[in-house]
């Protein structure tokens, strides 16, 4: 092929006749790739403001700025990206890393102008403002710029697939349905060292969850710990907030895990688990933790119900170097804890370990003892420097249908099952509510009747007013109590307990919901009266909500105790009731009626005693 | 049947004592030397037949107060299984007044490579022809690469302390 | 477009020249230039508006100051652009000039263009795409018909200060400055 | 008659000057359609030269000025030597002598100017210059010298007419070879490639232009289109026959200069002492068969 | 005669890129050159230390603008290597196309600058209009025209697009429709012969001496290319040839040149019909949680200059503790370069500087 000649080159000359190639741009237009990495957009609606972008930027050209006409709330913090495109090199990595897929890269790519401050810019999906978006008739490549673009440009997006953070948990191990309704086995197996570190190695370090968690625990750096293989760094951590990590490790309502960053396209970090990783791993929470009480300070204060807010001012002010008397009615520590969540979920080995670690503190527990029959109330006031008030909700609710006194109570259902004698259950059973203790109660009868009936044919139905999208449990139980062949029936409402001639429940009837909440928002339910349904059951367990027992507080005192207009303790910042020396927490002061709620309380009503007793 | 690497790391520790050598990957053989071996050892693996000089590199282990020389060795070769070794030659010297003989004499493109080590690391070679500056403009008080030269402080100092000429203006 | 508008022309020949006749000094300073060689080429073809590269500052009016700038290739800048002969015009390309860039935090590379020498208008983008470097030069004709591409007369007002700036980073520069004092602003514009 | 003698005078230089640019506009044209793009405008030579008059200048000095001013004057003068269709101002003075004496006038004027700018590429630049210029006058010498001695005459204007009174016939054959060596040698004196080598802006920077701003490079752009218009002219007039009136003319300039363009466009440049050696091997051994040729076959007019 | 200093760029048409050579030349004739880099120093590698493992690949691509996609792949070879990450058989396969698009686009820049350098503007022109044909295939499947940021350990940043198969094939036809024209008007015009043959010449033993490699050293007859040594990506999947001349001149390297582009055109072709379906991406760890074992790694390429090595270490940490490109530049800049130019006409210091393929922004780093 190699030669060479003096005439071949003229060859050329025949492209003298051809049309050019080129285009007439800006007369011509040409339009970038479909995937073309342009300006950002970000859709504010989406955006949580993680951050997760300003951190993986290699330029730090992307800035986290509040902003003041936002809200923060749970999972969303009210700042957004802004670009430097003084800084920005398009790599599309911050798209790459965003969570919800907000922060897109658009094909529009003209800035250009002769102030160099014009080239910071604060993204933001404006397609409803026809100012700023043009429509592609109106767009004109010479008037484009940052505050100037064409709608419906979007280059380069994010793909759940190709995306730097992992959108899928490490799947818990759990015991199949089948076999563990059969029994009260712990039904979550536990993450093992390798799947622990899997696990924590999806968390983007955005930290939505730390501020959407009541306690504020340090969950980045205790997930950061585990994942470096240092689960005692991770229960040090974890105890700087939480003292009862085995307890909330598997019954916490795990606000962290809905705030999650990565919950929105794909699945949250099983934060929860992972706690209950670091607990279960210790064996030792002795050794590993290296914690001391505090010099002695000699004030003594009483805390009435080793609940989890219980537990967790004792754990606080002992650290302080106060001296902590618990009492409390039961055999043992937890509280509702104790009493409520089935042994398959929370085994009472797990709540022992996290009670006896606080015991070892020099924390004196005084159980069997019920305030106002056992110990009256006054006497503490006297006797003790504080009182601390964590006596929960200890009395289920009734529906007060018709004949509802033959209906059996959640609350003392779940408890005599847990710590007391197992009852007896009919065959076919009926669970009226639709929160996370009427399944509990649910699940539990089933694994009950299976006990008791093995081989028979049982059922357990749900009734509740709420339709499957309004159900107060969590996605999670329900899930579960499905796998277990529980049966549901949303959105009806109990009407009245049919009995048989022998008085024996025959069944319930039930009427069509029509709405459960008002337009407030305020729970009012309202019925279709003449749409009716009969459910056969031979036992009926009402699961409908709690409320606390004041009693063991006398008259006189009772009457200076203050309340919210919700029925709740009121208590000041500091955590102080109405009454002096008297700081409340926990269920009976929250409307969320959980623990960490409680600890966060504790940490609260512990900062203000130690505050109060110092006198300060 | 043993592999070139191995039978060159076991040529090499029959004909110098005082190394180190490891074969890992299959295609890369690790050596470790003194600083006035390596030219021995560089031109015994020249003559070897691994006559190409890929790279002249610089490790600074702060930690260790040292400065790692890595010398990549590879071969110009049809031979598949030459061609495909790697021959790391590293050797270690102080981070203090730091230097060593050049191997220009062994590899002539050693040069440049020897040059930049100078400029970046503060590295003398002796015997080199020409130490003048290669890459840089203004003078640094530490040679830039070290570990102990901070460029985000530096640039904070330098270049974000000269003010915009409108800044200027306004003051005067 | 108002090349073709021969009133204009009579009006303010100078003017006009300007813009139609933008001569680029063929400078590769940084990444940037790699999008020149498309630009005035086959596929867009800038000679089309009169933008071709020529080969040394003095015949140039139009300076691409493509991408980042090092310490060493500043001190080259500024001699060149000093060479230009008035007026001129300097755009900067994409990020780096701007505020860094990707190498904000090297130890070699300048952080903002303008500190050394004015720039009359930035392109963002990295690279920015021919595209951009034509709405560039449209916009670069807008500026210079309203008199605002000026850089070159701020150049003279603050040479004092641009010349401190560059000292201050490149040492004593060997070449005497290139105006003996400031002339003040408004007044170069009545000279000229 | 005087009065005329001027109007023809300032009518040919700005003939020649738009022309001169029409033909630079042109081949950016047709070299772009050849690039397989649009090019520039046609007029955009000219704009150029309005920018840059509006440009500040930077002079060398007097000898710097005065070169161009030298070798501009040189080109003007040239120029009315130089028969367009039937207008020649100085027909009856001078001839092909004058005119190859006049045409070296040029480059030595702005090898003079950029002698001044101490740019090492300037004179690197103008050293190529002398040296090309030095290898075209030979065999431009000799066809020259074919061409006088094939018409017995030495002006232009009846080399013109001779050719014109001839018409299409064998008398011209023995013309061929040197009309074949000036093709061959055009291109170096248009400074197209492959003999773009004297501002050859890739490999010295423009050369002797390296130094040039504003109004001195406007003025050696005019020089530059003047030149075209000159070596072009020349060809036509003395191998093509000239033409009857100026249009034809034209016509007949515009083809060869589009032929010599598409050589241009598809040839890289020579190195300096190649196109030496090429210059003083084929057209020079042309020029001369053909002298001889002509000096064998005899005076023909 | 007297000696002249001259300085050849950094500001010259002539000078692809910023880099400078400073020449001693008597008349003509060089006596002595010099080049002068670092006019594109950023101190890369420093950067890359002050960044962590994926904040890198936005920057490592940077390091030669002409053709990033090397550099990618050298950085995610090693960054594999180190942390032990496995490629699904179609990202190698992806990888491979993608290079060697890469490579056609570097060889027809490198084609433009030649042409441009020899004065030759028809066919630098329509080099570049092709090599833009490519880019437009590279906007198409990555997003960047220029910066692709494409190959990412593990595989690649996204999988083809619907119908990429055929636009690749429509575009490679494109080109290669064009090729007899290239053929007549640049390859085997008389005047290219004579202004490159015999210039810049070098024998194999002095190519191998000064550390040559790619198409330099295949000029001279070494038929070395570690696509075949040491193959990585989906090389060694298809048969290929590598292009050989012996003659180890400007001529001959840009022969070299032209027929490893059609080379990488047929390969490409095979490489499409063998591509397998399946996966193109293993997931990376969280890339903030990212730390890479305590080793080092040497990895090497045949980008379409040469061997591109890079040698990357690892002190356990979530950043690279050292990394250091060994581009094939480094050595033709400023060993060969050097003595190439010595007793060589100032004319041909451009013609020589590209045939030795210098692209500026890799010396400096």
């Amino acid at each position: 092929m190699t030669g060479n000649s003096i005439l071949s080159p003229f060859n050329a000359v025949k492209y003298l006749f051809v049309k050019p190639k080129t285009i007439r741009y800006p007369f011509e237009p040409k339009e970038p790739a479909q995937r073309y990495r342009g300006f950002h957009v970000n859709d504010w609606e989406k955006c949580t403001g993680c951050g997760n972008c300003a951190d993986i930027c290699p330029n730090q050209a992307i800035q986290m700025i509040k902003m003041p006409e936002l809200e923060s709330k749970s999972g969303q913090k009210n700042e957004r990206p802004r670009l430097d495109y003084g800084r920005c090199c398009f790599c599309g990595l911050c798209v790459d890393i965003c969570p919800p897929g907000s922060l897109k890269l658009t094909r529009d790519y003209f800035h250009i102008h002769f102030d160099p401050k014009t080239f910071v810019f604060i993204p933001k999906d404006q397609k409803t403002e026809p100012g700023k978006y043009m429509s592609a008739e109106d767009y004109s490549v010479l008037k484009a710029s940052l505050s100037h673009r064409k709608k419906d440009y979007e280059g380069f997006v994010s793909d759940l697939k190709f995306a730097l953070f992992e959108p899928d948990r490490v799947t818990m191990p759990m015991i199949d349905p089948d076999v563990r309704k059969l029994s009260f086995i712990e039904q979550v197996v536990g993450y093992n060292p390798e799947e622990a570190k899997k696990e924590a190695s999806r968390c983007l370090e955005c930290r939505l969850c730390e501020e959407a968690c009541p306690a504020h625990l340090k969950i980045s750096d205790y997930i950061q710990a585990i994942y470096e293989d240092k689960p005692e760094e991770s229960l040090k951590k974890i105890y700087e907030d939480n003292p009862i990590p085995s307890i909330c490790g598997r019954v916490c309502m795990a606000y962290c895990e809905q705030a999650c960053s990565l919950s929105i396209r794909g699945e949250a970090l099983s934060v929860r688990w992972l706690k209950r990783y670091a607990a279960d791993t210790i064996k030792d929470f002795i050794t590993a933790l290296e914690l001391k009480p505090g010099t002695s300070t000699g004030k003594k204060i009483a805390v009435i119900g080793a609940g989890p807010g219980g537990l967790s001012v004792a754990y606080f002010l002992r650290l302080k170097g106060h001296e902590v008397n618990v009492y409390d009615a039961l055999p043992g520590g937890g509280g509702t804890m104790r009493t409520g969540p089935p042994v398959y979920r929370l085994p009472l080995e797990s709540i022992d370990k996290d009670v006896n670690y606080i015991r070892s503190l020099g924390v004196e527990f005084i159980f069997n003892t019920r305030i106002g029959k056992d110990v009256f109330f006054e006497d503490l006031l006297k006797e003790y420097d504080a009182v601390f008030l964590g006596t929960g909700n200890t009395k289920s609710r009734s529906t007060k249908v018709k004949n509802y006194e033959k209906c059996e109570l959640a609350f003392d259902f779940l408890s005599d099952n847990k710590i007391g004698k197992q009852r007896k259950v009919g065959k076919e059973i009926i669970v009226i509510g639709g929160g996370n203790v009427a399944l509990d109660v649910a699940r539990e009868a089933l694994r009950l009747q299976n006990i008791q009936y093995p081989g028979e044919n049982i059922a357990v139905k749900t009734v509740s007013l709420e339709d499957w999208h309004e159900m107060p449990a969590t996605k999670e139980e329900i899930e579960e109590a499905k796998e277990e062949k529980i049966q549901f029936n949303p959105a009806w409402g109990p009407k009245e307990v049919v009995l048989d001639n022998d008085g024996n429940v025959k069944g319930l009837l039930c009427k069509k919901v029509k709405s459960v909440f008002d337009k407030e928002g305020r729970f009012a339910p309202t019925f279709y009266e003449e749409n009716e349904m009969f459910l056969e059951g031979d036992m009926i367990i009402e699961a409908v909500g709690q409320a606390p027992d004041f009693s063991f507080i006398p008259e006189n005192l009772f009457e200076k105790l203050e309340f919210t207009e919700r029925k709740k303790v009121k208590v000041d910042e500091k955590g102080m009731t109405s009454i002096r020396k008297v700081f409340a927490g926990g269920d009976i002061v929250n409307v969320n009626l959980d623990a960490v709620t409680a600890i966060a309380d504790a940490k609260v009503a512990s900062v203000g005693i130690d505050a109060f007793l110092s006198g300060k | 049947m043993k592999n070139t690497g191995q039978l060159l790391k076991e040529k090499l520790l029959l004909s110098f004592e005082d190394i180190q050598a490891e074969v890992s990957d299959e295609h890369r053989l690790t050596v470790n030397c003194r600083k006035d071996t390596v030219i021995t050892v560089l031109s015994f693996l020249n003559n070897s037949g691994y006559d190409h000089l890929a790279l002249i590199s610089c490790v600074d282990w702060i930690k260790d107060n040292v400065l790692e020389l890595v010398y990549i060795l590879t071969a110009y070769a049809e031979d598949k299984g030459k061609a495909k070794m790697n021959i790391l030659v590293k050797t270690r010297i102080t981070r203090e007044k730091p230097g060593l003989h050049t191997v220009i004499p062994v590899f002539e493109n050693a040069e440049p490579y020897e040059r930049e080590l100078h400029e970046l690391y503060g590295i003398h070679f002796m015997g080199h022809p020409r130490l003048t500056p290669l890459f840089l403009e203004r003078e640094y008080k530490i040679p830039p690469f070290r570990k102990d030269f901070d460029t985000r402080k530096y640039v904070q100092e330098v270049f974000d302390q000269i003010p915009f000429v409108e800044d200027k203006k306004a003051e005067k | 477009m108002d090349r073709n508008n021969l009133g204009k022309w009579l009006k303010s020949p100078g003017k006009m020249g300007q813009k139609y006749s933008l001569h680029a000094l063929y400078f590769c300073t940084g990444c940037g230039i790699i999008e020149i060689p498309p630009s005035i080429t086959t596929r867009w073809d800038a000679e089309r508006f009169g933008v071709i590269p020529v080969a040394t500052p003095r015949q140039a009016n139009l300076f691409l100051i493509t991408g980042y700038v090092s310490v060493k290739t500043l001190r080259y800048i500024i001699r060149s652009y000093e060479q230009m002969p008035e007026p001129k015009f300097t755009v900067g390309f994409g990020s780096c000039p701007i505020n860094g860039g990707m190498y904000w935090d090297s130890y070699n590379t300048i952080k903002h263009l303008d500190k050394y020498i004015p720039v009359d208008g930035w392109i963002a983008g990295c690279m920015p795409r021919p595209e951009a470097v034509f709405v560039a030069v449209t916009h670069l004709w807008t500026l210079i018909d309203k008199g605002m591409a000026d850089g070159y007369n701020k150049y003279r007002a603050n040479y004092q200060y641009y010349r401190e700036n560059q000292e201050k980073i490149l040492g004593k520069l060997e070449w005497p400055p290139l105006f003996s004092k400031n002339i003040k602003h408004e007044e170069y514009r009545t000279i000229a | 008659m005087v009065m005329t003698t001027i109007l023809e005078i300032i009518f040919i230089i700005l003939l020649a000057g738009i022309i001169g640019l029409f033909f630079l506009g042109l081949s950016r044209k047709i070299m772009a359609r050849i690039h397989w793009r649009y090019g520039p405008p046609i007029t955009q030579p000219l704009i150029d030269i309005i920018k840059l008059f509006n440009q500040t200048s930077m002079s060398h000095g007097f000898l710097f000025n005065f070169g161009i001013i030298f070798s501009l004057a040189g080109s003007v003068v040239v120029l009315l030597f130089l028969p367009f269709g039937r207008i020649c101002p100085l027909s009856d003075s001078g001839g092909l002598l004058v005119i190859l004496y006049l045409m070296l006038i040029a480059p030595l004027g702005l090898a003079l100017s950029g002698g001044e700018a101490a740019n090492p590429y300037t004179s690197i630049g103008i050293s190529r210059k002398l040296l090309l210029a030095f290898g075209y006058e030979l065999p431009l010498l000799l066809i020259l010298l074919t061409v006088m001695t094939h018409y017995n005459t030495i002006s232009i204007v009846e080399i013109v007419n001779k050719q014109f009174q001839a018409g299409w016939s064998f008398q011209h054959l023995s013309l061929l070879l040197p009309g074949i060596a000036y093709i061959l040698i055009l291109p170096a004196i248009l400074g197209f490639r492959p003999f773009e080598l004297i501002q050859a802006p890739q490999e010295i920077s423009s050369g002797p232009m390296a130094e040039y701003s504003g109004k001195f490079l406007a003025l050696t752009t005019i020089q530059h289109a003047f030149n075209i218009f000159i070596s072009i002219s020349l060809f036509t007039n003395l191998f093509l026959g000239g033409a009857a009136n100026p249009g034809y003319f034209f016509l007949k300039i515009l083809a060869v200069f589009v032929i010599f363009l598409f050589a241009n466009a598809v040839f890289p440049r020579f190195r300096i002492e190649q196109a030496i050696k090429y210059l003083w091997r084929w057209p020079s051994i042309l020029a001369f068969a053909g002298l001889i040729i002509v000096l064998i076959t005899g005076k023909n007019f | 005669m007297r000696e002249l200093e001259l300085y050849f760029g950094p500001q010259h048409l002539g000078m692809v890129g910023n880099f400078s050579i400073t020449l001693n030349v008597e008349g003509d004739r060089i006596v002595k050159a010099t080049a002068n880099p670092g006019f594109l120093h950023r101190g890369f590698e420093k950067l890359m230390e002050q960044r962590t493992w994926i904040q890198n690949f936005p920057l490592v691509c940077r390091i030669n603008v002409v053709e990033p996609d090397h550099m990618e792949l050298m950085y995610a070879m090693a960054v594999e290597k180190l942390a032990g990450i496995e490629v699904p058989e179609r990202a190698r396969f992806i990888r491979s196309i993608y290079l060697e698009l890469a490579r056609i686009g570097s060889h027809l820049f490198g084609l433009w600058a030649y042409a441009n350098m020899l004065g030759f503007d028809t066919v630098a022109n329509w080099a570049m209009y092709h090599r833009d044909l490519v880019l437009d295939l590279f906007e198409e499947l990555t997003g960047g025209r220029v910066y692709h940021i494409y190959i990412w350990p593990g595989g690649v940043r996204r999988d083809f697009p619907e119908g990429f198969k055929d636009r690749i094939i429509n575009t490679l036809h494109t080109i290669g429709s064009c090729v007899p024209d290239y053929d007549n008007t640049f390859f085997n015009n008389r005047v290219f012969y004579k202004r490159a043959k015999n210039i810049g010449k070098i024998t194999c033993e002095e190519a191998k001496r000064m550390g040559a490699v790619g198409q330099v050293l295949r000029a001279t007859g070494m038929k070395q290319d570690i696509r075949k040594t040491e193959p990585y990506a989906a090389y060694d999947q298809v048969d290929w040839e590598i292009p050989v001349r012996t003659d180890g001149d400007a001529y001959s390297r840009i022969w070299v040149v032209r027929d490893e582009m059609i080379e990488s055109v047929h390969m490409i072709f095979k490489l499409l019909d063998k591509m397998p379906e399946g996966e193109v991406y293993n997931k990376i760890p969280n890339p903030f949680k990212w730390k890479i074992p305590d080793k080092d790694a040497y990895v090497r390429c045949e980008s379409s200059r040469g061997e591109l090595g890079l040698y990357l270490v690892s002190n356990g940490g979530d950043k690279p503790y050292r990394a250091h490109f060994r581009t094939p530049s480094y050595n033709h800049g400023l060993t060969i370069l050097e003595k190439a130019l010595e007793n060589e006409s100032i004319a041909d210091v451009g013609n020589i500087m590209i045939s030795l393929y210098i692209t500026a922004p890799e010396i400096d780093r």
